[in-house]
């Protein structure tokens, strides 16, 4: 982990709700894709956890939706705007576990860190399968990223509007039944969803929790585990299948 | 060159500044970040007797400067802090310890004390009969001066090493408590633990917090915290260790003028993981500008 | 179309946004920028009997996200009060008024109730036992449930106007005061007025009021007045004007989630005089995003 | 009162912590010199209350010293930067009445509402006399600015490093005996000094207090004077000699 200044270079919206920042700033912290970041933000006391969709060097990528006061604000911010930030926070996912036939399966603003995994894999000579699921075909945004990786995208919409109709996890059931690994980001019922896909012999999770520090010191964050109590922030965000007590 | 050292009941710091208790763990995640021999002592996470996984998730809330918590004293209990995190602590730290002591009934907290007594690395004990986050009964036994006493009572006899008592805020009249601690034997005392509070999330209409309630610390409660040092200060003639929303060195020098003898940083660590080492090094200006050569000159100067 | 409408014991008020006592003075310096009658109520600055001059200066500080004030109940006495500043407010504002009452006696605050009960502008009778700038033999009435208890008979008994009484957060259990003032035969609680607190200047290095300490108001103590409207939600079954920190429409939704029928805004007129009328406008948006089409339907609905 | 944007234009550094700041904005509030504005600056709960030094339709100017951390965020703003400002707040000098030999007395940053002052009253077609004391010489500022007005300006330093040495009261004894009538801004044991000069038939003082809204709504600020409690915010921040209890 480090404490550096991030400096906004570009943002752009992507649908009614999600933007993609580019921020640039000393990423020399950052190790594995699924790592996140922790921002400060004015007038806000708690910093801010957003997922690392890509990193360079000297730069990285964010891909936040606005869901209320941090995350609007922050999305609002004019190119130039200089954040408070730790860089590196978390385990992140590791892409030398993967099983035979892997998949990434995202559910909304839950593909960010997959899409740096993805990068990983991809420049690990593989081309992962990814899987997608959002509300409707409206919400959908990054296809055309995950496309330029060579990655076969399967998408699933709860109203049809995009790809399958139904769950992300329908999805992968119907029409990816040889993958037998997960990397999973999303909201929970849906991790709950693809835990209990049958077909997976394991997987690694990213979770989500509401968090004092982010890098391990207050306890805020601790679920029960397989092994014991174990912090969000700090021995995750990423979890392996068989650690959660689902 | 200020003498930034200070005193707590026969201790000696390097000076007065102090991670608070359960905002710093057990030092590791900043001892990769900094030497925490820059500081003047740290309080470890809350220890109780036996292992504790806490309450439920969400336990932290934002609120304006500040947070809630409900942590609900998550620890490995008081056998496997010392038998694991204590070892690890000497790796990282070198200075006077504070040991953090919770519990759940007086033959709980007389016990963790007595063990916590037999390492040599425990400075002080720092007796937590304040956190809101944990409930026996109804009340804490901080929350009136009987049951303060009590506690007190039950650790000065099992135990030679200074007892810091640590209030809450939530009482009428906490120069009462602190009162009743010094009349049972206590050698300091540490404010203030966190003020009960709660938020309610909009969209699910239910509490933030998992347990509905929980503490609210940063700098929103300073001044309260303030208060509260100097009515303590006026009433006991006790070291005071002050604790809530310091987060600079001005912050520090604040509270040694309300009357403490060293001060404890809890949410600001978790905001800035180097709060308390910027802190500790811009004392020395702080001080100067203040025209003091003696930190240890400050603790109740606005009394005089 | 959001129905506003609240009820406060038998009062119909427009909306649940009210100025509170002491930051809206008579109304007048508002009524210069904005029509009034946009707002439920309004509270006016404490009244006690003698007119009173207040506390020296300074009265006023700083805190993170925060204040403290030490005025100490500034007011011309209840008699100048009915004859000048009532006919005053009659024309600017021709909504229920509430009238909030200080006093130092028992006596006092019978005959402040009983004077502005024979005023046809009083719609509430709001009683404050809970200002922490004036000082009556150490502690306040609403410091114990006796005191409360106490003051609420007296009011009880010379008026048939609906009776508030104004709580202070500065006690151990909020509840059991809500519980005497309600079996003593108040009709309502008014939570919180402020936490004591203060600052000292580094400077000087004395306290920054003249008065040493002050109450703490404003977004700060948000958290603290929430949890304190919900545990006394639970405790009587009385309307409750929840009040403290609230800034902005979703602060009184979740005020009113967590019990209350009306809220108060105090601190945040000051640093924004169109505070109220911007709350009041922004509050059939907040509903129609919380999905409710009658605001009065939020009260308590954390609870269920 | 008028609440409105103002949007710094230019800042401009006058000695070693005294700033000229011009902000553009709706100025239409301001009635008279001695008024002052109250500025939301970011992270603090408290507006900060700034004498108006000049205006004009369409701007103001103020100047600040840098004292605390409210004045140093302000002192230290980027042109460009939007201020939250309730404008055209307190009573203001009265240059109607005036006396027959009127000196403006300033000490330190005090000068700033005696600039308006004395503006309003060459543009009456008078040019009075300006006494202002500072500490040492190095902490004068807007000397030449009073002087362009056609001012004859008298100066004192404590040090004697400028003008008289001695305080400015010394200084309006010694060379302005003929002045009867003050309009008088500063630290408080200078107006009291300035109070007893005898040679004064009268004068208005302006004042400062610690406040909370700046514009009578909370009575944070009230002192006693002749006439019963005042507002400093309101009823003043001028008040006359004769109000003055002291
Ligand atoms: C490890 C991790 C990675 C994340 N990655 C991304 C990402 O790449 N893109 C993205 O848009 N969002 C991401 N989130 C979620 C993001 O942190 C929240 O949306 C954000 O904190 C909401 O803040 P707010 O002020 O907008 O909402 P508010 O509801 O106003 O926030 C109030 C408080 O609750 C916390 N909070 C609210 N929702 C969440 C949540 N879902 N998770 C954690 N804390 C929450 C906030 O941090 C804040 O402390 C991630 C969360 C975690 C824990
Ligand atoms: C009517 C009026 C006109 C003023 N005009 C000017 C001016 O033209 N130029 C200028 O440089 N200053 C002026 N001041 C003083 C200026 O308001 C203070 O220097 C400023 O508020 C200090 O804020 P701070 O955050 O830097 O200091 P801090 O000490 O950090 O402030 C802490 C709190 O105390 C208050 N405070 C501190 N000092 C004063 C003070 N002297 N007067 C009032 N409140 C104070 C602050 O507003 C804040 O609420 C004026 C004050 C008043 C009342
Ligand atoms: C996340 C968190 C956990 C805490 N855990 C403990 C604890 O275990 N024992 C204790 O005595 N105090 C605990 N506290 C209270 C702090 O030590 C401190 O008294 C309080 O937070 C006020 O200081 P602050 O405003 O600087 O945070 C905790 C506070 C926080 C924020
Ligand atoms: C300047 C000031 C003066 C106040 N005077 C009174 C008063 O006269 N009577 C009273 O009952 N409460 C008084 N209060 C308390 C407020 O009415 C309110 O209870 C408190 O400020 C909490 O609300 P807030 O956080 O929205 O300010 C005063 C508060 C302030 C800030
Ligand atoms: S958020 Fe603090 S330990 Fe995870
Ligand atoms: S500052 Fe509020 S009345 Fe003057």
């Amino acid at each position: 982990m480090e404490k550096t200044i991030l400096t906004l270079e570009h943002i752009r919206r992507l649908n009614v709700d999600t933007y993609e920042l580019v921020l640039s700033g000393d990423t020399s912290a950052m190790e594995r894709p699924g790592q996140f970041v922790n921002l400060e933000l004015p007038e806000l006391f708690l910093r801010r956890p957003v997922s690392v969709a890509n990193w360079t060097e000297d730069g990285l990528l964010l891909l936040v939706r606005a869901v209320g006061v941090g995350t609007a604000r922050l999305t609002a911010a004019e190119p130039g705007t200089r954040f408070d930030t730790l860089v590196g926070l978390g385990n992140g996912f590791d892409p030398e576990e993967r099983g035979r036939e892997p998949v990434l399966i995202g559910g909304g603003i839950g593909l960010a860190p997959l899409y740096a995994l993805a990068r990983r894999m991809t420049g690990l000579g593989l081309t992962p399968m990814v899987a997608l699921g959002f509300r409707t075909g409206a919400d959908a945004f990054y296809l055309e990223e995950f496309a330029a990786l060579g990655c076969s995208l399967f998408l699933a919409t709860e109203d049809g509007s995009l790809g399958t109709k139904g769950f992300v996890t329908d999805c992968v059931r119907a029409h990816i039944p040889q993958a037998d690994y997960a990397f999973a980001c999303g909201p929970t019922p849906m991790l709950r969803s693809v835990a209990g896909l049958t077909q997976l012999a394991g997987g690694q999770f990213s979770l989500e929790a509401r968090m004092g520090c982010g890098f391990g010191a207050c306890m805020g964050c601790t679920i029960e585990t397989a092994g014991g109590p174990k912090r969000v922030c700090r021995d995750g965000p990423v979890f392996r299948k068989e650690e959660l007590k689902w | 060159m200020v003498d930034l050292r200070v005193e707590l009941a026969g201790t000696t710091l390097k000076n007065p500044v102090i991670p608070a208790s359960g905002t710093f763990g057990y030092g590791w995640e900043f001892a990769e970040l900094y030497d925490l021999n820059v500081l003047g002592s740290f309080s470890f996470k809350g220890t109780t007797g036996a292992p504790r996984v806490g309450n439920p998730l969400p336990r932290i809330a934002e609120t304006p400067a500040g947070m809630l918590n409900a942590v609900g004293l998550q620890n490995p209990g008081v056998d496997a802090v010392i038998a694991e995190e204590l070892p690890h602590i000497a790796r990282i730290f070198q200075g006077p310890l504070i040991a953090n002591v919770g519990g759940f009934s007086l033959e709980e907290y007389a016990e963790n004390c007595r063990k916590l007594t037999a390492c040599p690395q425990t400075a002080i004990l720092e007796v937590n009969i304040s956190c809101p986050n944990v409930h026996c009964g109804g009340k804490n036994f901080g929350s009136d001066p009987t049951g303060a006493a009590a506690v007190t009572r039950a650790v000065r006899a099992v135990t030679d090493k200074p007892v810091f008592m640590k209030l809450s805020p939530n009482v009428a009249d906490i120069a009462e408590i602190a009162r009743a601690c010094a009349d049972a034997g206590a050698d300091g005392l540490c404010l203030i633990n966190t003020l009960l509070g709660m938020r309610i999330d909009l969209k699910t209409r239910r509490p933030v917090l998992a347990n509905r309630t929980g503490g609210l610390s940063g700098p929103a409660v300073f001044p309260v915290a303030l208060r509260m040092v100097w009515d303590v200060f006026e009433a006991v003639n006790l070291p005071i260790i002050g604790c809530g929303g310091v987060s600079s060195a001005e912050d520090v020098c604040e509270m040694m003028l309300a009357g403490a003898s060293a001060v404890e940083v809890g949410a600001a660590n978790l905001k800035d993981p180097f709060a308390c080492r910027t802190i500790a090094a811009n004392l020395p200006a702080a001080c100067r500008r203040l025209g003091v050569t003696k930190i240890s000159e400050l603790t109740g100067g606005a009394h005089r």
